[in-house]
């Protein structure tokens, strides 16, 4: 919760502010095969939340925002993306 | 009163689940019912929360729901971000869509746990995994709050003609399985652990 | 026709049992479902009414304007940044005396942005000339729609009625309503043919402009005629009870106020939980009571005095809050006991909450009444302070969410 | 075409209480001689509405609906639909509206009614600023044009953004028929008035009318200025139809200056040379 | 300086003074002379500003709050239907805590159609979070001006600021104003500069979204900072006598109120007319006094209190009307009387007149007090009725100018 | 033309709860890339302020600017006025609206900003529906389109009007720089920002960005589906630039059923066939 | 004044009501000499309070609404008006 | 305190007249002074009207002039349509621009009546008929109230500096003319009649 400080000068407040991530929204997982891409960063330009990073020779996907659209696995040109069932098997549920 | 929360994710169906229960009870097995969503918008994906009423006089309190009796869960990921047994009154009830137990650690003492493979079940019948009604005709077999016929009338009257029928045989499948109680993973079964 | 409806739905279905015409309006949450629906029954046939897709709600409130001048039933809805969106209008309508119905699913104004129910933005509007009727279930809200269109077109009256029901609360929630038939609605409310239509064979202005000499007369009538609602809405209840079954006491709607001490005075849904809160504290042998105001204007003084003149302590809840002053239910109903033929001057206790969609539980009405009866305690020992000097000056804050002021 | 011989003779609208040779009042009571009693005019706040619906002096012999300033075409829709409803069929509804009531606070009312392709005639008499306030700048005052908030000074010169072109932007909106006409032209102007009542659906017509007071000039002018603005190329007669836009062309263009010499409002662009 | 100016000029002055860095307004009867004398300054080199011609009054309050999130001192003015049509934008604009200034010069509002005086406009906004200051002469209109920036800044305050002035008869009336020095001024108003702007370096996000558990402490703060400007805007008078020699009282200005038996209470111009009228009745004898209210939000509770509590009789003149229930005034001035603590509980008379431009005479205002002052007589006398029973509902009308509520 | 591999690579905004596969906050977000930290987002009422500045989660790294939803260009005229004041010329002011934000409630405030010519970028992010409040139709919904407004039914077959034509209708303001562009084709989308950015005075650019659960499809398919609508010809790319209109021309077009099968909201077009 | 019945409708009236004419706003006359005219039907068009009629063979004037702008005179293509100082030497004043 | 009406049409500067007259009063005489117009829009050629309060204490009093001490009427054919004498105050002064006197009939008793041929005076010296600043200079010059240069430096002050010089001799003319008051026509006079 916000201060009193904070709360009287109005709604106005510093940004960004993230109160979560938005990885938990996940149904299905971009799974990123490192050595198939060509760094021809269509899965950079086309996610929507920024979840690759350029580099050197190949973009690196952190997962951290990736709701699993399936956008990225779709642009790919090289197929490097593929999308699998986040928790499947309630493999999540299970591991931790 | 009794009061139910269902969760599940935006576009998963848990609104229409909180409210086909409330017009099955409401219309068709004789209780007084209110239904509501988590206010808000929801996106896709993004966790949400709906609320059923029963009881056997006019429910006139307006306020949220604290202390659900039930909870239905759609989707077990939620168990992981959200604090789906939140509030749960003691003795509560929670139903999970799920093909295998969850792990212990963050269920609250007390609580009665029931699982169905709703997924599974959706699958083969719908042909997509579209799990609410599954869960709605599971949660009328568990509680036995309703009868099979309130739930599959009730999907008549809300959902399109299209999609009704199938829905309400997955629907009556899923109570036919709550009554069965196996307790075998894939079925609608009563948690064996003493909790 | 017993359904379940949600409160939307259930406007949605008295437009179409009133049979309105035209129907224009702009999206707005948790407004939108309201016209989805009657656009859904207009595709589908079962309502013949012209739907105008308009870009704004203030287009959306003078489209109705235009359509209510020609002679025909109007409905439009809105919710708060729409319904001040439209402020402009609201003046020009009532003035004009043109007879629309309007729902408004009440919710909190920015900034910040909220979508969530408060009363602000209906009570922010309640200088424009409006009847405001705020309900309290869905079956109310649909009935209330019917009663609505008739006490607007009345004669008497001709001004327009806002049916308001709280945002979600009431909009989203599903519930048991009974549907009329449609023949019985139609007894009820005949077509609308007003005297004054657009007619090129008998040309009227629309609207005219009056100078200093002419202006106060008719804002005078205006006013009359809102003050001569008060009955009009009290006939109609009367007779919708008559032929449905069902009432909702006309202009306010008490609850065990019969010899309480402390009655609880407030709008809209919040009076179904505060009733469950009565029931508590009565059987706890605590007299208590609740007074929901179903009708804010006309504001009925006359009504309000009546059953809260005995009382020791009123307190005022307001999902509302006029900055600068206080809750303006609070403000309205102190008014309404000021004056020296008031017996007893009871001590009213403003309380603001449920802003922007803040939950309002039992546990917070029971303290409310429960602060209440201890100042009826003190005030019985002759001891003070009472729960409020009874305005925002003594009006240290309290707590953030519900704040006596 | 329109015949003028054959032009009805008794007057809709009379006894106003506009200015001495206002050309808004002229332009409208032209335009009633072709739209004839079967009209329904809806107007906002504007000279018009001032000086022809204020009581004791109503000058409409057709109905006249008026509505809030920003509300001119919204309100429109609603008269056509209630008068759909009602089965009256035979009924045109006419926006009347000033430049101000057009092409600032009223363009997005207008642009919705367009859209919404409801069958109506929209006339925007353009004196070029807000006259009912005033003499305010307006979105339709010429570039160079001293308005009450457009003054001259040392760090003014005058309004400095050019015209809002109205009839593109209708245009833009793939509106059946629009065009743009000269009071100073009146058989091109009723012509077009008459078209625009022809059409099934939206129509848009945007006249200049020269204000005396307004652009600070003798009454008598009214007409002769309003030939002069098309004669000059200030003010292009054109028209949009099927989709075309076409320019009446001026033969033999007459000197700028002599538009604006006659007129108060440009006097310091001449004073400045 | 000494100069003749009527209440638009006076107004324009203080925002060249007050060096005003973006001005954004649209014109209407009878505001429009406020900015075209700015825009004519700005033309001649003596202001340093940017006039933003917007295409409508919503677009004005809009082009000022985006102006003011980045640290720019800012003035718009408008009136009646423009000020309705800002609606959306005034609580936005005060939920933001921006602290613009903004003239209004009252016109009642349409249907009819009317150009003239009354203050419906500006009351209908009552709840809009903004201070209301309401002027009585010219010089009054321009040193309010320049104090409105001061308390609007104010960083407990933080809260927009409308000044009202009647139209016509202050905006178009001129008179003998003392217009102060530049020098003098920029030591009482320095430049603005708030902590929160625009600034890459610093992003903020203006006027976030806020859900029910964090939208009612914006709300409650903001109340609380619009209940402190109270003492502020006491302050910031005092400070301003201070330098410049003249004072309005702060929130109230009572006259000749001490030992009255009956208090005339009212807002703007008309004071001066009520003034002559008490000095006649004082002369002749009678217990009279005139409440001017300056400050209508805040509401200064207690201050009325401690000037009305020994009164007998408190007239009050609104000009507006709530339609449905009584004049503004009359309602929120009994609120604040009402309860055990206001010894003697006067009696509260309302007259509504001076309705879009309705001339309020001197032998009107006489009329009122003689009306209260024979009421006081019976009362003295333990008889009744009083003036009245203290609200609409016994309103019949007594006439169509200026009625009793 | 703007190089890919040269953008900057930090994210100005992340972290929004758009729902999965949104088009609208990818729009936003790659134009951010161009556009760089020296900018000043105004924005309105829409699903872009639902999911980025909705405490406790406010997703941008740029100064951000809430407005009313009529108010987009209005509160723009303001800050770049403000900007100009406190002498911070390098900042660039880019309003982003929905398409109901702009071509219907926000049309008049944007037309009064073009008007003025100050110098901003107003980028639509066009999803074709009222999304945020649960897809309601707009003025930039296309004939046909099934919403929550524009049911099927026995009278009622979708969107019974033309979309409304933005970019003719800003053309006609005579705006320095115009531009449809799809997240389909982020290059020419990309190198157009930039353009507008190095425009002197207003520029536009309206963006096609599809929406998952509005039109109704799996939200994978998101940018396939901006691709598909410029090669079946449903959405022009173009560009206003010095007063010329060009539209790229689509080679071999595709058949407009590719497109409209993938989405629900024309599934009632393709059955009745 | 209007009647109470009147007033309690609203402000919607029948409409033309004149409350006066407007020939007294006038300070100049113009005078038509019919004999010139020829029908042309310039005045007509281009009177903006429309004081002038069609007649067989030439128009007539009714001067209840001129304002005495001048439009008229300016217009007509045949010289058949000229305008005159309304009242010139006070004569309306003597006259009456 | 004393009241002053001025009649004249739209474009005539009647406002303008009434606004010199208090100013040269309040800052170039010392006396309190307070203008204003009849208050809406006034169209060119309809009748208006304005106001002038002196008085020699703050003028509080803000509502309408009912009962002016002096009228000006700036064009004489307003004669016919208005009522310019209304509630004229009990040996009112009443200053007409006129180069005849006006018939009898409906000059209510009590009444003195002025007359200047303000507009050949204006023709004449301003070379157009705008007849304003001859009258305000007449009131001063029949009044007393004001000294000429009380007049001729409010209008310095009110007009642009183009028109000020011009209008400031045309009021002092006028100024000069009453103070003659030989009673011609053609002249400021004062009426020989008894009334
Ligand atoms: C919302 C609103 N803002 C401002 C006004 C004030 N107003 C009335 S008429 C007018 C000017 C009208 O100008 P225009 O439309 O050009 O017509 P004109 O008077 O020039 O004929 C204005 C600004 C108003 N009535 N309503
Ligand atoms: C005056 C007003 N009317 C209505 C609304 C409700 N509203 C909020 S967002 C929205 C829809 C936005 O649609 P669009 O601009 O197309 O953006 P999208 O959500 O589709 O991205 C509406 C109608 C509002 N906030 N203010
Ligand atoms: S699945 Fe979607 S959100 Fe996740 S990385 Fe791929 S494109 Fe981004
Ligand atoms: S100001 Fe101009 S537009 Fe208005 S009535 Fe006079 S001449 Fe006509
Ligand atoms: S509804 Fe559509 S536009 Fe809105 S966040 Fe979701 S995908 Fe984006
Ligand atoms: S002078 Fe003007 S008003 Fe009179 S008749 Fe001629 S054109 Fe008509």
């Amino acid at each position: 919760m916000l201060k009193e400080d904070e709360l009287k000068k109005g709604p106005n407040l510093y940004t960004p502010f993230l109160g979560t991530t938005t990885g938990s929204w996940r149904l299905l997982r971009p799974v990123l095969d490192r050595a198939r891409c060509n760094n021809c960063l269509a899965c950079w330009l086309f996610c929507p939340e920024g979840c690759f990073e350029r580099e050197e020779r190949a973009v690196t996907l952190n997962l951290d925002f990736c709701k699993g659209c399936g956008i990225c696995v779709a642009e790919c040109p090289r197929q490097a993306l593929a999308l699998v069932e986040e928790g499947s098997d309630d493999a999540r549920l299970l591991e931790r | 009163m009794l009061q139910i929360r269902w969760h599940g994710r935006g576009g998963q169906g848990a609104v229409t689940a909180a409210r086909i229960f409330g017009l099955a009870a409401a219309l068709y097995a004789g209780w007084y019912a209110q239904s509501f969503p988590s206010f808000g918008t929801e996106r896709r994906g993004a966790p949400v929360t709906a609320f059923t009423r029963l009881d056997d006089r006019p429910i006139r309190d307006r306020s949220q729901i604290y202390n659900p009796d039930y909870i239905v869960v759609l989707d077990a990921t939620l168990l992981e971000t959200t604090d789906v047994f939140a509030g749960l009154a003691p003795g509560g009830i929670v139903l999970i869509n799920s093909s295998r137990e969850v792990a212990g650690g963050r269920i609250p003492a007390g609580v009665r746990l029931h699982y169905l493979d709703a997924t599974h079940l959706a699958r083969e019948v719908l042909e997509v995994p579209i799990v609410n009604t599954a869960m709605v005709g599971a949660l009328a077999g568990v509680s036995g709050l309703l009868p099979a016929e309130a739930v599959t009338r009730a999907i008549a009257d809300v959902l399109p003609e299209g999609l009704a029928d199938k829905n309400a045989a997955v629907a009556r499948r899923a109570y036919e399985l709550a009554g069965e109680g196996t307790g075998k993973p894939g079925a609608a079964y009563h948690d064996s652990r003493p909790v | 026709m017993r359904a379940y409806l949600n409160g939307n739905e259930a406007v949605a279905t008295a437009v179409r049992l009133a049979r309105a015409e035209v129907v224009a309006a702009y999206p707005i949450t948790p407004q939108s479902t309201i016209v989805e629906k009657i656009a859904e029954y207009i595709a589908d046939g079962s309502m013949a009414a012209d739907y105008i897709r308009v870009e704004s709600e203030h287009a959306a409130l003078a489209a109705c304007y235009g359509a209510a001048v020609t002679g025909t039933r109007v409905f439009t809805a809105t919710s708060s940044q729409g319904l001040a969106y439209m402020f402009e209008m609201l003046h020009y309508v009532s003035g004009c005396r043109v007879p629309l119905v309007m729902a408004v699913t009440n919710r909190g104004l920015a900034a910040p942005w909220t979508i969530w129910a408060d009363h602000q933005d209906a009570i922010a509007c309640r200088d424009t000339g409006w009847i405001q009727l705020y309900v309290e279930t869905a079956q109310e809200a649909l009935d209330t729609c019917l009663q609505a269109y008739k006490i607007a077109a009345h004669p008497e009256v001709l001004t327009p009625v806002m049916v308001c029901l709280d945002g979600y609360v009431l909009s989203h929630t599903e519930e048991i309503v009974d549907v009329p038939d449609q023949e019985a609605v139609d007894v009820f409310l005949p077509p609308y043919r007003p005297e004054y239509a657009v007619d090129p064979a008998r040309p009227i202005v629309f609207g005219i402009g009056a100078g200093p000499e002419l202006y106060p007369a008719f804002k005078h009538y205006q006013h009359q005629a809102m003050l001569r609602a008060r009955e009009i809405i009290e006939d109609v209840d009367r007779e919708f009870a008559a032929l449905f079954g069902r009432s909702y006491g006309g202009l306010v709607d008490p609850y065990y106020c019969d010899g309480a001490e402390v009655v609880l005075v407030l709008m809209g849904a919040t009076a179904g939980t505060a009733r469950e809160v009565v029931d508590d504290l009565r059987r706890r042998g605590e007299q208590v009571g609740l007074l929901r105001l179903r009708s804010f204007r006309p504001f009925p003084v006359a009504a309000l005095r009546s059953v809260l003149a005995g009382t020791k302590v009123v307190a005022v809840l307001d999902r509302d809050c006029s900055f600068g002053y206080e809750g303006v239910l609070a403000t309205e109903i102190k008014a309404a006991l000021q004056g020296a033929n008031v017996p007893g001057t009871p001590e009213v206790a403003g309380f603001t909450g449920g802003l922007g969609g803040s939950d309002i539980r039992p546990e917070d009405l029971a303290g409310i009444f429960r602060r209440c009866l201890e100042a009826v305690r003190r005030r019985d020992r002759g001891e003070s302070p009472a729960v409020s000097g009874g305005c925002s000056e003594n009006g240290k804050a309290e707590g953030i969410n519900l704040w006596l002021s | 075409m329109v015949k003028l011989k054959e032009l009805p003779g008794n007057e809709l609208v009379q006894g106003s209480y506009a200015c001495a040779g206002c050309g808004g009042i002229l332009a409208v009571r032209m335009a009633l001689k072709v739209l004839g009693p079967e009209t329904v005019i809806v107007t906002t706040p504007s000279c018009l509405l001032g000086v022809t619906t204020f009581y004791p002096q109503l000058a409409f012999k057709v109905p006249c609906v008026n509505v809030t300033f920003p509300s001119t075409a919204a309100a429109i829709s609603g008269v056509v639909a209630g008068l759909r409803r009602r089965g009256k069929s035979g009924v045109k509804v006419v926006g009347l509206a000033g430049d101000g009531g057009t092409v600032d606070i009223g363009l997005q009312a207008l642009s919705g009614a367009i859209e919404r392709g409801d069958n109506f005639i929209f006339i925007c008499y353009d004196n070029e600023a807000y006259m009912n306030t005033g003499v305010q700048r307006s979105g339709s005052t010429p570039p160079g044009a001293r308005t009450t908030t457009t003054p001259v000074g040392r760090a003014g010169r005058g309004e400095d953004r050019p015209k809002k072109d109205m009839l593109a932007i209708v245009a833009a909106h793939n509106i059946p028929y629009a065009a743009t006409a000269s009071i100073g032209y009146p058989q091109d102007y009723l012509t077009k008035v008459q078209k625009a009542m022809e059409t099934e659906g939206p129509a848009y017509v945007q006249v200049l009318a020269p204000c005396p007071p307004g652009w600070g000039y003798s009454s008598h002018l009214t007409v002769k200025l309003a030939r002069l603005a098309v004669q000059t190329g200030q003010w292009p007669l054109a028209e949009y139809e099927g989709g075309r836009l076409t320019v009446k062309e001026v033969a033999n263009p007459r000197p700028l200056n002599e538009y604006l010499a006659l007129q108060a409002r440009f006097a310091h662009l001449l004073a400045s040379k």
